[in-house]
């Protein structure tokens, strides 16, 4: 292979962006940043959205397109932790409740919102993202109307319903990196271990049968129809697999940030993962593990040393525009690709 | 019968949820009507915009917020430019014509491009659009391009501020002519701007182009078969309906009198399109009927949610984010919906094409 | 006395190094209407889409050859052109916009205007439409041919003949169409209808409007055309009036080149005629251009059964239609026991198994290795190659797949690299080894093969025949091939039924005569 | 060809218009003082309005901004004499492009010349 075909195989934007990444890092001792720290603060936010990011998998394998309707499992998630606080559970037993709850309702919530995927066949990704909108509005209800009764989590004075943010200081926070007793070392271990043991069940996954039959689907679903698959099945558990994978996801992100972000938090988070797993190399319908991890390295890594590079030169923050640009660009370059539909 | 509670259900669910609601929400009647007509007067033009790209087939134009955009562009100039009262508005809406126009072709052959999934794609670019809009106005403005009015900036010197006083030109439109009945304020001179859009939309349906993106509209190969160049009629449609959002959104604002620099935009394409869909529209029909009544009833929610809620709930709170679900909800549904009803008639037409002809062969075997 | 108005001279085209047409030469007078036949793969269509000026043409390197319109040497880039020059094309599939009425129809993107003072900016996109004058000039088209259409009804309200009159209206109210190209303008009309079609057609030609007619249909020919022009493997068999031949003449121009080098089918099985392994009743199928309708049809234990047919009279829709891939209605019966309809999955357990026609569509996963496209349908139906994972997880056993490709990598001599090799960059014929490959993988009692030679070279299609009869009689499974070769067919089958317009023709013994065959498939088999 | 021109016909219509809009609505800043010098002054408050518009008062030895719109205007200023007798007067003026229009309220009573001067904004 030559090396334009290389190119072609990568890319042009994730040539682009990866160089302009690496030209970020190459500045940083010029600006008098701090390389190492910078790397640290990449590798951290890595941690946080890596599964966010992976949750995306299953349903781009299974062609039901990208999961714009990705706030919908990130609630489950948010009901996982807030039902864990609730419940008092603190430390690592929390944590593993809150993710048990955030799979129950990622389960009830994929599988619905699957169903109506399946009635929306060809139009996914509009529908998805405003079945995602409308989830975020209704559980903005539920916030407000659940008997939630925890100190930790309602309005200390008056005002019903939950706070905006909960901190999980008292509870899980960073009990990834606490369970391994690794309290002083910044790097996040804990999420990428948890991050590996996830990616390597998902890829586990689709070389079982029922993985398989899923990917038949979404490679060509004449050939699954005429193998017997059972087409609307496989989707719907895509979609329950990618909701529970963005439950998990977000409780993940908790417990690393230390916050439970709740109301209108979700409202744009499929956004920048699906962003991230784009600028990975994945297209509409394919999506690999290692998409994953090149794609969030290099989108949070934009995102952490956008604003100290450019502060460092013109001394403007401007990461919120250019994260606006890069993410949307990036969707819209893979959602104009030719030949992708 | 049947079919059209089918086609309606969404208007019908919303009246009843309305008249179930309205008592409840312990509203006036001229107060409220007072509220529709003021809304009806600041939404129906932007509405309207929508109307010709589901025309061409194109659905639902997420893309007006690229019009809302070049309007609020040319708002800022005129601003700083101190030109105020009727003649402000007016040139702020020739000004906003080649921002418009440009952009318009921009998203046409972007969505040239995405043939089969223009909405996402819309949606996505107006989220882009945005991020070079904030890229041009906040970094750009008192930088590279030139504002007088210090008093427009962000106290850093450069940036315009979150918010922009149109005290100069708001309600210039409204206050043009204005009617008084019943306690009622009418703003005549919008309403017929807004009655001219629609006798253009009528109008302009039965043009030449117009005919060509009904074609284009309905069987694009066809269309292209028989000579009509495709790609050029949909960015047309993008184009006009961009135009024509610029203006919506700079009525929109006077009637405000405040812009948000940021943020009044964003939510334009969403809520006109909620509004459009709750009127009983759906991405590949959609009627001036539709948009008036989707208006009227999308803003009774809109007034009636909040205090319904704090009357029935005790929380305004609740009510609001109610509202905020049924116009997310509202857009899904119909999405689904109108995906779901395309897929039913095509299985419907596919049956009853079998049926005639095997009834075609049973007649030849009796003939 | 009349004008030539198209000459085809020395015409030749050739795709790469595949020839589709050699040395055609016709013309047509002012006025004539000339009957086109041809089996599937004769030349028609390309021959049409030369005429028509086909960007397809241009973009494959042209033809060779002449082409006078009115004594005038043309050579159209694309259909506007030829448009341009009067020749007008009525194309099989319907090519109306489905919301609009008729009238609006007929006068698509030629719509009178009215003037208007906004033309001076923006052109005519801006000129109001002149209904009134729309109307007239559609009713008038209409008139032309002689109908009594409504023309104010909108295309999707309409029946089906009657969209394909305002299609040939839509041609003919050009002012400057002189000549009209119908492809398979019968195909989708009850013979009833199909006669209003040939008075309409006649009427037309008395108006001096020249005609080229494609159809199956011999018996329409002799009854509407001037004159015939029998193409076969891209050669010019015959040309001549209709009033000196007839329809086995035809049907012998048409199919009766290897007639000499008939290599009979020896068959030494032993087959049960009482022993009915699969039996279709009343059974349609809603596959778009290859309708089955009301078809009757009993398969035989351990034979091979041929479906032979004309393009689009239903011979592909079967299997489809009993796999489950396309709409069904009416009974299967596989060894007595119903199947039920569009179920995919229910045959397959059953042990039928299907290799399509549309191999690189439905027989593949492309982007996936030999291996994994062998064992696909095993894994998901029979549940091999599976190991288990705790009992919960059933994972795919690599080493078990990988063995079993390279198995059939030597047994139907495959040429590829490795099992692990990518299917898509496999030949045509060795893709449809993996094709074959994963229906033996099933080991299933009844197999479907549709077109199991098309698109591959000369070499692989006997190899591909071979490998189908070898197993026939190895392993005693039922095949029912498919295929638009009525030869291949003859060289494996044991029987072979002839499909035309969604039924079953007539049932013929392999050794029949390949004339009979042939007019079976034109539709003229039965009135002797 | 003819459509060409017909644009560049239209362009220009559509820039003249646009010059009438931005002249006619450009908004002015008008400074007035009302502030004598020597014993020609005459203390007096003065009340005023440009345009018909709101009126304002200036009392004697004190500054006013108004902000008008347009280039034509007309102000009309009135006042009491000594003798508690009320004088009106009305004076047109002009405003012009990115000046401040600064107006002399005194030099108007006493009917003096040059009551008007335009300042240049800096830029």
């Amino acid at each position: 292979m030559n090396v334009k075909a290389h190119i072609n195989k990568l890319g042009w934007p994730r040539i682009i962006i990866g160089l302009f990444l690496a030209s970020m890092y190459i500045s940083c001792p010029f600006l008098g940043l701090d390389l190492k720290a910078a790397l640290n603060d990449t590798f951290i936010r890595f941690g946080m959205n890596a599964v966010l990011v992976l949750s995306l998998v299953p349903m781009i394998q299974a062609g039901t397109g990208l999961n714009f309707g990705m706030p919908l499992g990130v609630e489950a998630g948010l009901l996982g932790a807030t039902i864990s606080i609730e419940l008092g559970a603190k430390g690592f037993n929390g944590f593993l409740v809150a993710i048990l709850f955030a799979i129950i309702f990622g389960i009830i919530f994929g599988w619905i919102y699957g169903l109506i995927l399946n009635k929306a066949k060809g139009g996914e990704m509009m529908i998805a993202t405003y079945v995602g909108f409308s989830s975020v509005a209704l559980m903005c209800i539920m916030w407000l109307i659940l008997p939630f009764k925890s100190q930790d989590m309602i309005w200390a004075y008056g005002g019903s319903g939950l706070r905006t943010t909960i901190s999980v200081e008292n509870y899980w926070y960073r009990i990834l990196e606490k369970v391994l007793n690794l309290k002083n070392i910044n790097f996040p271990i804990g999420e990428v271990i948890i991050f590996i043991i996830f990616a390597f069940i998902i890829s586990m996954f689709f070389k079982t049968k029922s993985g398989l039959a899923m990917k038949a689907v979404g490679t060509n679903e004449k050939f699954a129809k005429a193998t017997g698959i059972n087409i609307e099945k496989e989707r719907i558990k895509s979609v329950v697999l990618s909701s529970m994978l963005a439950a998990i996801g977000i409780v993940i992100y908790q417990q690393s940030f230390g916050f439970v972000q709740l109301y209108l938090a979700p409202f744009y988070m499929a956004f920048p993962a699906i962003a991230a797993i784009l600028i990975g190399g994945a297209s509409v319908k394919k999506a690999t593990i290692l998409n994953v991890v090149i794609g969030t390295f290099l989108f949070q890594g934009i995102l952490t040393m956008t604003p100290s590079v450019v502060n460092g030169i013109i001394k403007t923050d401007m990461s919120e525009t250019i994260r606006i640009i890069v993410s949307n660009g990036m969707i819209l370059y893979a959602l104009t690709r030719k030949g992708e539909l | 019968m049947k079919k059209n509670l089918i086609n309606n259900i969404v208007p019908i669910l919303i009246l009843t949820l309305i008249a179930l609601v309205f008592p409840l929400s312990g509203l006036r009647v001229i107060p409220t009507i007072q509220e529709i007509v003021l809304r009806l007067s600041r939404n129906l033009f932007l509405v309207l915009s929508l109307l010709i790209p589901i025309v061409a087939g194109m659905g639902l134009n997420f893309g007006i917020v690229l019009g809302a955009m070049a309007g609020q562009i040319a708002l800022i100039f005129i601003t700083d430019w101190h030109i105020i009262g009727i003649q402000g508005i007016f040139l702020a809406t020739i000004i906003s014509i080649p921002f418009s126009v440009l952009l318009g072709i921009l998203a046409g052959k972007i969505l040239n491009k995405a043939k089969g999934r223009e909405m996402i794609t819309s949606m996505i670019l107006g989220f882009f659009i945005n991020g070079v809009y904030q890229l041009v106005v906040l970094y750009g403005m008192g930088n590279i391009i030139h504002i007088t009015d210090k008093k427009l900036l962000l106290s850093r010197g450069y940036g315009v501020r979150n918010a922009v006083d149109l005290i100069n030109v708001r309600r210039g439109l409204d206050s043009l002519i204005n009617l008084k009945i019943y306690n009622v304020e009418i703003p005549i001179f919008t309403l017929l701007i807004i009655a001219g859009l629609g006798f253009f939309t009528i109008w302009f349906r039965k043009t030449k182009l117009g005919q060509d993106m009904r074609a284009v509209g309905q069987d694009m190969e066809v269309a292209r078969s028989s000579g009509i160049n495709v790609p050029k009629t949909r960015v047309l449609a993008i184009v006009i309906s961009t135009v024509l959002a610029g203006f919506g959104q700079i009525i929109y604002l006077q009637n405000i009198g405040t812009m948000n620099t940021y943020n009044s935009h964003e939510q334009i394409g969403m809520f006109s399109i909620a509004a459009l869909l709750v009127g009983g529209a759906s991405s590949s029909k959609a009627t001036i009927f539709n948009a008036i009544s989707g208006v009227i009833l999308f803003h009774m929610l809109f007034i009636v949610s909040p205090n319904a809620g704090k009357n029935i709930m005790g929380s305004a709170e609740i009510g609001e984010y109610f509202r905020v679900f049924i116009s997310y909800g509202i857009v899904a549904l119909t999405l689904v919906l109108h995906q779901w009803r395309r897929k039913k008639e095509k299985e419907y037409k596919r049956k009853k094409e079998m049926e005639a002809i095997m009834k075609g062969e049973l007649n030849e075997k009796s003939i | 006395m009349e004008e030539k108005l198209l000459e085809i001279k020395n015409l030749s085209k050739s795709f790469g190094e595949n020839t589709v047409l050699k040395d055609i030469n016709f013309h047509i007078k002012e006025g004539e209407i000339i009957g086109l036949v041809g089996e599937n793969g004769a030349g028609k269509s390309t021959l049409m889409k030369i005429i028509f000026g086909m960007s397809v043409i241009k973009d494959t390197g042209g033809y060779k050859g002449e082409i006078k319109v009115n004594g005038k040497v043309v050579n159209f880039s694309n259909p506007f052109e030829a448009l341009e020059e009067g020749i007008g094309m009525v194309h099989q599939e319907f090519s109306l916009i489905p919301g609009f009425k008729a009238s609006e129809n007929i006068v698509l993107n030629r719509e009178s205007t009215k003037k208007s003072f906004l033309e001076n900016f923006f052109g005519e996109g801006v000129t109001r439409l002149d209904v009134d004058a729309n109307t007239n000039r559609s009713e008038k088209a209409i008139d032309k041919l002689g109908l009594k259409i409504n023309s104010e009804e909108v295309i999707t309200n309409m029946p089906v003949a009657h969209m394909q009159f305002i299609e040939i209206a839509r041609e003919i109210e050009r002012e400057k169409t002189k000549l009209l190209i119908l492809d398979e303008p019968t195909a989708v009309l009850t013979e009833k209808e199909s006669e209003i079609l040939i008075e309409t057609i006649k009427k037309l030609s008395k108006k001096g409007i020249s005609i080229i007619f494609i159809t199956h249909r011999l018996d329409e020919i002799i009854e509407a055309c001037d004159k015939v022009v029998v193409l076969r493997d891209g050669l010019m068999i015959k040309s001549i009036p209709t009033s000196e031949t007839n329809v086995e003449e035809i049907t012998q121009w048409m199919i009766g080149r290897k007639v000499e080098s008939n290599k009979e089918k020896t068959s030494d099985k032993e087959i049960d005629e009482e022993n009915i392994i699969l039996e279709l009743k009343n059974f349609n199928v809603d596959m778009p251009g290859e309708r089955v309708k009301n078809l009757n049809l009993k398969v035989r234990k351990g034979e091979i059964l041929g479906l032979a047919g004309m393009a689009g009279q239903g011979k592909i829709g079967i299997a489809n239609g009993v796999m489950g891939l396309y709409l069904s209605s009416g009974e299967v019966k596989f060894k007595g026991e119903d199947i039920k309809t569009n179920l995919p999955a229910e045959p397959l357990k059953k042990g039928m198994f299907f290799v399509s026609e549309d191999r690189k569509g439905v027989g593949l996963i492309l982007d996936e290795s030999i291996a994994m496209n062998i064992a696909y349908p095993s894994i998901q139906i029979k549940k091999q190659f599976l190991k288990s994972f705790g009992k919960v997880f059933n994972y795919r056993d690599i080493k078990e797949i990988t063995n079993n490709a390279n198995d059939y990598l030597k047994k139907l001599k495959i040429k590829c690299m490795s099992s692990e090799q990518r299917v898509a960059e496999l030949s045509g014929g060795n893709q449809q080894k993996v094709c074959l490959a994963k229906a033996f993988t099933m080991d299933p009692e009844l197999m479907f093969v549709s077109e199991p030679t098309r698109g591959i070279d000369v070499g692989a299609k006997k190899l591909v025949l071979d490998i189908l009869e070898k197993y026939n009689k190895e392993n005693k499974t039922t095949i029912i091939i498919t295929s638009s070769e009525v030869e291949e067919l003859r060289m494996i089958c044991d029987r072979i039924a002839v499909v035309n317009e969604g039924k079953v023709a007539a049932i013929l013994p392999a050794t029949a005569d390949i004339i009979e065959i042939g007019k079976h498939m034109v539709g003229v088999g039965g009135d002797k | 060809m003819k459509k060409v021109f017909n644009w560049i016909f239209l362009l220009i219509f559509v820039l003249i218009l646009s010059a009438i809009f931005f002249f006619t609505g450009k908004q002015h800043k008008v400074l007035l003082t009302n502030k004598g010098k020597g014993e020609n002054a005459i203390k007096t408050n003065v009340v005023y309005s440009i345009d018909n518009l709101k009126t304002k008062k200036i009392r004697y030895g004190k500054k006013s901004a108004y902000y008008i719109k347009g280039i034509n205007h007309v102000i009309e200023i009135s006042y009491k004499t000594e003798d508690k007798k009320e004088v009106k007067i009305e004076k047109e003026f002009k405003a012009k492009i990115s000046t401040i229009e600064q107006i002399d309220v005194q030099k108007i009573i006493r009917n003096e010349k040059d009551w008007i001067t335009y300042k240049k904004l800096n830029k």
